[in-house]
């Protein structure tokens, strides 16, 4: 956990250095659209841009210390505030676009690892090719433009649920998991079918990395001493398949998840904007274009968060599945 | 046999698509910037294979000379990485202690921003240019070549090619720059390759936010930007033919360093 | 209520609980009679307008929960289209206001049915706190007070409970106007006062999240950077009662999306729609959609060159590029032909005071040829066109159009596109854009005003860095001069006259402010202040 | 087909399809086993002995077909049986150990686990007693403390331990025929016998069959009751024991037992006929190169370490994954090499020898000064070479004099240089000869002393044979005429026959060369071919001094002792138990 200090603060200093060298003049953005010269002054006083980089970086870590992440101009919302209530939507989506994605991945990598070389696995190869090379947003575009627009099967591409449903009560802040605890199946299956669009957009591009880990881990697997040992026992086809090889090749697998999660967290900024959805990923383009100090700050912050609780937790998890982890010298 | 035949596809594939990078220009039946006010927004037709835009330009025309700029952004933006990323990978790799800490700490640091967020702020502040494109999208990738870099030549380091190097007196240096260097070049063409296709993806995206090539050039991503407005209206083709060249594009790169992988490793495949 | 759809609460649960299922939401359901859906681009960042750093969409907030002393009256286009009128003042909190013989002082008389939400009636009091606050609190509030010549709190007297004063240092056509714009709004005081800090007078962090208003709607729910639900006051009684109970304002970032979604039916109504949008989507949806729009009074789309840059300051090449704009083109690839042609007029001395008019000028590559020799530059120069990445619908293919045509006549362009965050700063703080494109509009339609803005140098939309002392000496001389005065007319067409003449900004058109709306939709008008005023739409039923 | 065996493999021929075209695996190859006899299978690397196992129990990899023959067991016929059959056989009737133990077990599971596995599988033990069953097995294969260990996984457990496991999985469900494919391949001698013995004890009580694969020929000497001896695919020979060791009747066979080297063989016995080298380098060979003459020097003895020590930092990490994120270290020393002393004479060679991690590859390391020591003097021709960095030694003329071979000849050869390139190289960097004619002339000139044919001094590592590429790395190493050389297991990496060649071609350029050598092996009876003294390390000291032979035939420490014991060998004529 101490390691991640010296990164964080780096994308701390990073994070700072970049909103500062931003061209825009929050000053003059926020001090409305008739204001002359002495308002804009004013409006800078008001937000602390007249002092120095370095007093008003100072003043930032000082708040930042204190759990003050400032507020965004934008939204005129403390930005934790902002964040904690978008970001269960954005890992909303993450989650259960990776979720789709491992389980056609990982099923897609076995069979290609299982028959490699064949035409089952050239199949699998391309498929998952094409996905990784299809832009995110061309595919959420042409998925809604087809299936909310030409056939009206999905609902409109609206953000998180229809307007005329007020969210469920906040609970852990995902819409499907707090509709089911409100017992409310009509709010689930109305989140659940908003979900599904921008979810394919996503897990789409999430195929590639895992399938390609899960034949290599699993060719690697199947190829292992271990797996020649247990078919030398005679073990059958789905114990040396599931509880030899597929074990093993887990491994790597859970690795590769924690890497993919984090990008795709970041990849969803582009999905979030063709889906209207209202994660951290459209607030912070929408921060970065108005030149949203602390919005765009505190975006990148909790990303930096978010990525090392990720691969801790991806450690745990290791740990638990494999016993060498963790005991090594 | 059949993993041959898509390593030939996609290699002619990616000839084609460097053919039209090169001659593009001269291929393009219409001049890509010239506009017709009265000729806007057709569908496609025998005089216009990918109809015209808001403009009246051509879509085709423009689809095919956007090329070179696609590839040159993706290509220099690799080269680039490629050229630091390898060069302080190697560094960490070989020599380990603190130059491996703190250029672990500094990709640490990379890695730990949402990347594409990252090229965003960088070509928010630096500014609207194809040098800032290529400039971000070189730093996210800067990453992934230090560490496929640095755990190539960490695993040559104790090789006894190199002690026997030592032996015969070599420098340090010269040991990391000819004999470790060129051995870890293989693995990390194939990363070269899978990036080209990510690179042109970033380029591509960064242009649909609008942080990208500036009009009136003509760029696979901001032409689907712009398209995207038009698809409810029915002008399907707008997005839909850039959009494809950019698929196939990196989809050719990404099957490329597949091919390149097993050919390189093929250990990794049976 | 609380986290089942409201709808359902509201009785009519039948409706509601199959909606997820269906293709779209039948608009014409009986549940949503009284439910408006609005669809627009950008959110809202606050409901206090006197905020510092409250941004554009938030402007709407104002107009429908708050009242102001009087407002516009509405009037009928020709083609059925409602629009504010400029020119008739009607009464909103103020009953009836007289004005003194020299002008310099207005009273008004306040209505004993102005009610704030609590029930405590509007006093002269919460209108001297409201105004002290606009005037002092600084930035956008303070400017806009400003021209209507009120800067200081002494000018605000609340003579009794039911009597309002302002005092004018000389009389001006502007004041009364001024009233009716969306800042001076009136705030219960009596709330405000009570959360109001030390550090915080003025109440400005409670009032940002929390309205204390009149007005006709109230705000129920507001989730920023996605929605935010108005409910109907039911005790407004300063106006006829707004057709509609609960307006759901949603935010939509992609056009497309936005016109999907009314194309369907998920939307009522949408706000600023492109132009070819609004051209496409009633014959699209065979009528099920309409629009209506007017031309936005006092805004022109303009190609500004900036006189600080050479060759700008020659008035030959200014006349030259005005020859060279491929204006029939821009208006048909750019605005869809939903705007007002402000080229091709007949003579460079104005016949009217009309403002804005088509300026005497004309696609004739030719004659700017002949300027351009003139000014001694025949081989043509270099220069770079800059544009407003947020407006890029109109102001892209205009550039592009642009950039093509004056290359025919030796002038190579570069295009620049600026994000909306560094616009302001670029072009209107710094002025630093040598040629770039602007769509300036004046809250009060007068042509002196726009003159005020765009014209005078050093004023914020005067991104040319124009200077004249001639224009200088009008507009102050025109400013605050009633209509009806002798001298109106002939300054305000000299202005023109000058303008027509030196072109630093070259108008293309006049554009069209459109919403879009489900059929059943009726009592849209368009604002100058290009926002949605929920009071007056009804929705029908079927 | 004959039925009268237990197991009956006849004319078995397979084929490999790899990206070069079919390769013939086996051609014609038949063998077979009775009921509790232990079939011994030797041969070199690629002769055909792990194929024909795993045809027999149909674990051929997809690449692999069978174009004939037929495999009978106990009158079955396996050949052409259903996998469903075969995979009901595997554990059952028919099960294989592997060498590499630590690796052929499921890294993540726990062997006791494992064992259940296979018991449960093949219906040995119900969900009830299966634990006790398990249990009980690692009770059998003697793993101490079985309880515990049930739970441990593979990476906890020594290399033996887990051979002990692979047995008892092996073993569990009770077999009539069990494959044991070079099953103490990298372990060391002292466990390598522990862990023969107990097979061959568990074995013999159940009465079982066992076919024993093995490139050893002392140690099918010792354990098996017949021979067949395979090569290219082939039998070429097959026999009861004592007959292939006391008349071997194929050329292969007696240039097989000839290289083997044992306790009393010399290195003139190892080679009779070498088909690595033609005849003319032979010749070469035996001429001596007066030109490499060695100066006279005033001290007796070349080198001279005393009271050497190397430390190494043991870090503690606390894993935890962010990329290399670096690993906090409690400082823990271990002492590598613990205070020794000893000195080399000029022309003489030093055996050391010891089990893995005992402290002698850092020992070479250091006296090739790759690596500094923690404290002590290496004195190298009247000279402290110690008090040089290892950074500072590469730049002084000393440099040259001490070269190295090294284990592995594929990793100590560059994969993009040529071998004339690799030869080369010394020769540019430390004697400054940078013209191409030159240059030619001594690669040309090492080559032939170090029997490499001079059109194989185009070609890279990949295209040249183990043998060859030992070749050139001996070349490198004499290109600039050291006084010592330290061969760092030279040979551990090549078959006997290569080894045996190697070896000679070793001595010949110590007699010739006047060089003085230090041998590091694991191989006490390689050593001894080799070393007039030999020096013995056990955990970073010397256990052991003395003249080779005497040390071999009259240990003096109990470690020694049971370290000559454990070396399985054959005498010919003679079967060792």
């Amino acid at each position: 956990m101490l390691q991640a200090v010296p990164s964080i603060f780096g994308v701390i200093v990073i994070s700072f250095v970049l909103t500062r060298a931003l061209p825009g003049d929050p000053a003059v953005y926020f001090a409305g659209a008739m204001a002359d010269k002495e308002s804009i002054e004013q409006v800078r006083q008001a937000l602390g841009l007249d002092r120095s980089w370095v007093e008003q970086f100072f003043i930032y870590v000082g708040n930042l210390a204190q759990g003050d992440w400032g507020q965004s101009l934008k939204t005129g919302q403390p930005v934790t505030e902002e964040l904690l209530k978008r970001l269960p939507a954005s890992l909303e989506l993450t989650f259960i676009g990776l979720g789709l994605a491992v389980l056609a991945a990982v099923p897609l990598g076995i069979l290609a690892a299982t028959n490699p070389g064949s035409w089952v696995d050239h199949i699998c190869r391309l498929l998952v090719t094409a996905g990784v090379s299809l832009p995110t947003f061309f595919t959420g575009l042409f998925l809604i433009y087809i299936f909310y627009y030409l056939l009206g099967w999905s609902p409109s591409p609206l953000g998180r649920l229809n307007i005329l449903y007020l969210s469920p009560s906040h609970v852990t802040g995902f819409y499907i998991i707090d509709s089911l605890i409100a017992g409310d199946l009509e709010i689930f299956l109305g989140a659940l079918a908003q979900l599904i669009l921008p979810t394919i957009t996503l897990g789409l591009f999430a195929l590639a990395p895992i399938a390609r880990m899960t034949r290599g881990a699993m060719l690697g697997a199947l190829s292992s001493d271990y797996v020649r040992t247990a078919r030398a026992n005679g073990l059958s086809k789905s114990m040396i398949l599931l509880t030899y090889a597929f074990r093993n090749a887990s491994l790597p697998v859970l690795t590769t998840l924690g890497m993919v999660f984090s990008f795709l967290l970041g990849a969803n900024v582009l999905v979030e904007k063709v889906f209207s959805w209202p994660g951290i990923g459209s607030f912070a383009i929408e921060a970065l274009i108005a030149s949203d100090y602390a919005a765009v700050q505190g975006f990148v912050l909790s990303m930096a968060l978010l990525f090392i609780t990720v691969n801790l937790t991806i450690d745990v998890i290791l740990a638990i599945t494999d016993p060498r982890v963790g005991l090594e010298e | 046999m059949s993993e041959n035949l898509v390593t030939v596809v996609s290699f002619s594939l990616f000839l084609f698509i460097v053919f039209l990078g090169l001659f593009g220009e001269f291929l393009a039946p219409y001049d890509p910037l010239a506009t017709a006010a009265s000729n806007t927004l057709r569908p496609p037709s025998w005089t216009h294979p990918f109809g015209t835009d808001n403009l009246g330009r051509d879509v085709l025309s423009r689809v095919i000379v956007a090329t070179r700029l696609d590839l040159s952004i993706a290509l220099s933006a690799v080269a680039l990485s490629f050229v630091i990323g390898s060069a302080l990978g190697s560094v960490a790799g070989f020599w380990g202690g603190w130059w491996d800490r703190i250029i672990g700490r500094f990709s640490d640091t990379i890695m730990a921003f949402p990347l594409f967020v990252l090229a965003m702020g960088i070509v928010a502040a630096l500014g609207n240019t194809v040098e800032n494109i290529v400039y971000a999208t070189a730093i996210i990738n800067l990453p992934f070549y230090i560490r496929v870099s640095r755990a190539e030549t960490s695993v040559r380091r104790e090789a006894g090619y190199v002690a026997a190097a030592r032996l015969c007196g070599i420098s340090e240096i010269r040991i990391l720059a000819t004999q470790v260097f060129p051995n870890t070049l293989p693995p990390m063409m194939v990363q070269i390759s899978l990036n080209m296709g990510w690179a042109i993806l970033n380029a591509a995206g960064l242009s649909f936010i609008g942080l990208g090539v500036r009009a009136p050039d003509a760029e696979w991503g901001i032409m689907v930007a712009e398209g995207a407005t038009y698809i409810v209206s029915g002008e399907w083709w707008l997005a839909l033919f850039p959009g494809a060249a950019l698929m196939i594009a990196v989809f050719c790169f990404n099957l490329l360093g597949d091919g390149l992988r097993d050919l390189v490793d093929p250990q990794r495949r049976t | 209520m609380k986290r089942r759809n409201f709808l359902k609460s509201m009785g009519v649960a039948t409706g509601a609980s199959i909606l997820p299922f269906l293709k779209y939401i039948p608009v014409e359901a009986a549940g949503k009679k009284d439910t408006l859906v609005v669809v627009a681009a950008n959110g809202i960042n606050s409901l206090d307008l006197h905020r510092k750093g409250t941004n554009r969409p938030s402007y709407q907030v104002t107009v429908n929960i708050y009242d102001r002393l009087v407002r516009f009256g509405v009037k009928k286009l020709e083609d059925g289209s409602l629009a504010y009128d400029s020119t008739k003042i009607e009464p909103e909190v103020a009953e009836s206001w007289t004005v003194s013989r020299d002008g310099k002082t207005l009273t008004f008389k306040i209505n004993p049915k102005a009610k704030f939400w609590d029930g405590t009636p509007v006093t002269a009091k919460d209108i001297k706190w409201s105004f002290d606050r606009a005037v002092s609190l600084g930035g956008f509030p303070a400017v806009q007070m400003k021209a209507g010549s009120m800067t200081k709190p002494d000018q605000f007297i609340a003579v009794d409970d039911k009597t309002f004063q302002i005092k004018l240092p000389k009389p001006s056509k502007l004041t009364l106007p001024d009233l009716a714009v969306p800042i001076p709004f009136i705030i219960n005081s009596k709330v405000a006062k009570s959360k109001a800090t030390a550090k915080d007078p003025w109440a400005t962090e409670y009032l940002h999240k929390n309205p204390a208003g009149s007005g006709a709607f109230k705000i129920v729910r507001w989730d920023p950077g996605q929605q935010f639900v108005y409910e109907r006051n039911e005790d407004w009684a300063l106006g006829p009662k707004p057709g509609v109970k609960r307006v759901i304002v949603r935010e939509v970032p992609s056009a497309s999306t936005r016109r999907a979604l009314t194309e369907r039916g998920d939307a009522d109504l949408y706000m600023d729609i492109p132009a070819k949008d609004s051209k496409e989507i009633v014959t699209k949806t065979g009528g099920k959609v309409k629009v209506s729009g007017a031309p936005i009074d006092n805004c022109l789309h303009v190609l500004a060159l900036n006189l600080k840059y050479k060759p700008f300051d020659n008035i030959k090449v200014r006349q030259a590029i005005a020859y060279a704009i491929p204006y029939g083109d821009i208006l048909k690839a750019a605005a869809y032909g939903r705007g007002k042609p402000m080229f091709g007029g007949r003579d460079m001395k104005p016949t009217s005071v009309e403002w804005p008019q088509p300026f005497p000028y004309d696609t004739n590559l030719e004659k700017a040829k002949v300027l351009l020799d003139q000014a001694g530059m025949p081989g043509g120069f270099e220069t770079t066109l800059s544009y407003n990445l947020g407006l890029a619908a109109w102001q892209e293919p205009t550039a592009l159009l642009i950039q093509e045509s004056l290359k025919k006549i030796g002038i190579k362009v570069k295009l620049d596109k600026i994000p909306g965050a560094s616009w302001r700063t670029a072009a209107l703080v710094k002025k630093r854009l040598p040629m770039h494109l602007e769509n300036f509009g004046g809250w009060l339609n007068y042509p002196d005003y726009y003159f005020f803005w765009a014209y005078k140098y050093g004023h914020l939309f005067n991104s040319s860095n124009y200077k004249n002392p001639e224009i200088e000496k009008l507009v102050n001389d025109t400013l605050h001069m009633e209509v009806i005065d002798k001298k109106y007319e002939e300054n305000v067409k000299r202005m023109i006259g000058i303008a027509f003449e030196d072109v630093p900004r070259i108008p293309i058109y006049q554009p069209y402010l459109d919403a879009a709306m489900r059929a059943p939709v009726n009592g849209y008008a368009s604002w100058f202040h290009r926002q949605l005023d929920v009071r007056s739409i009804t929705k029908a039923g079927v | 087909m004959k039925h009268e065996h237990f197991l009956d493999v006849n004319e078995l021929s397979v084929e490999f399809q790899t990206r070069n075209g079919i390769v013939k695996a086996l051609e014609k190859v038949s063998i077979h086993v009775d009921k509790g006899e232990v079939l011994g299978i030797v041969g070199e690397s690629g002769s055909g002995k792990s194929v024909t196992a795993y045809t027999i129990i149909g674990l051929l990899d997809r690449a692999g077909l069978v174009t004939n023959g037929k495999t009978a067991f106990d009158g079955m016929l396996l050949s052409g049986a259903k996998e469903a059959l075969l995979s009901d056989l595997r554990g059952r009737e028919i099960s294989m150990i592997f060498q590499n133990p630590r690796a052929a077990l499921n890294p993540i599971r726990s062997v006791g686990k494992q064992i259940e596995d296979v018991l449960l599988r093949h219906v040995q033990a119900s969900r009830y007693n299966v634990r006790k069953k398990a249990i009980d097995m690692l009770d059998q294969v003697k793993i101490v403390d079985s309880k515990r260990r049930y739970w441990s996984y593979p990476f906890e457990l020594s290399g033996g331990m887990c051979q002990r496991v692979m047995i008892a999985i092996a073993l569990a469900c009770n077999p009539r025929l069990l494959i044991a494919d070079e099953p103490t391949t990298g372990l060391d001698v002292t466990t390598q016998k522990a862990t023969m013995d107990l097979i061959q004890e568990l074995t013999r009580n159940r009465n079982m069959s066992v076919i024993l694969i093995t490139h050893d020929l002392g140690m099918a000497s010792a354990y098996c009751d017949r021979l067949v001896v395979m090569q290219k695919g082939k039998i070429v020979e097959s026999a009861p024991v004592v007959k292939i060791f006391s008349e071997p009747q194929h050329s292969y066979t007696k240039k097989l037992i000839a290289a083997s080297p044992g306790p009393k063989s010399q290195l003139a016995d190892l080679i009779d006929t070498t088909d690595e080298m033609s005849e003319a380098d032979i010749e070469q060979l035996d001429k001596p190169m007066q030109q490499f003459s060695q100066k006279k020097s005033a001290t007796p003895n070349i080198l001279e370490v005393s009271n050497l020590v190397k430390e190494f930092t043991v870090r503690d990490s606390s894993r935890f994954r962010l990329p290399w994120s670096g690993k906090i270290s409690s400082h823990q020393t271990f002492r590598a090499v613990d205070d020794i002393s000893f000195s080399l004479k000029r022309g003489e060679s030093l055996g050391l020898v010891g089990e893995s991690g005992c402290g002698k590859s850092t020992t070479s390391s250091i006296l090739t000064r790759l690596l500094d020591p923690t404290s002590g003097d290496v004195i190298f021709d009247g000279e402290n070479i110690t008090s040089y960095s290892s950074v500072q030694f590469a730049q002084i003329p000393q440099r040259a004099k001490i070269q190295m071979v090294f284990q592995d000849p594929t990793d100590s050869l560059n994969p993009r240089y040529t071998a004339k390139d690799t030869i080369s190289e010394p020769l540019k960097q430390l004697l400054f000869i940078k013209k191409r004619e030159a240059l030619n002339e001594r690669v040309i000139k090492l080559a032939k002393m170090v029997g490499l044919p001079e059109n194989l001094l185009t070609r890279f590592p990949h295209q040249l044979s183990g043998g060859q590429k030992a070749r050139v790395g001996i070349a490198r190493a004499i290109a600039v005429e050291p006084l010592l050389l330290i061969l760092d297991e030279p040979t551990s990496a090549l078959d006997v026959s290569v080894q045996a060649v190697v070896l000679q071609l070793l001595n010949k350029l110590k007699r010739d060369l006047g060089m003085s050598y230090i041998f590091v092996s694991h191989d006490l009876n390689v050593v001894r071919l080799l070393c007039e003294r030999v020096m013995v390390m056990n955990r970073g000291k010397i256990v052991e001094t003395g003249m080779a032979d005497d040390v071999l035939r009259n240990p003096q420490k109990d470690y020694t002792r049971n370290l000559v014991s454990s070396i399985p060998h054959f005498e010919p004529g003679k079967k060792v138990a």
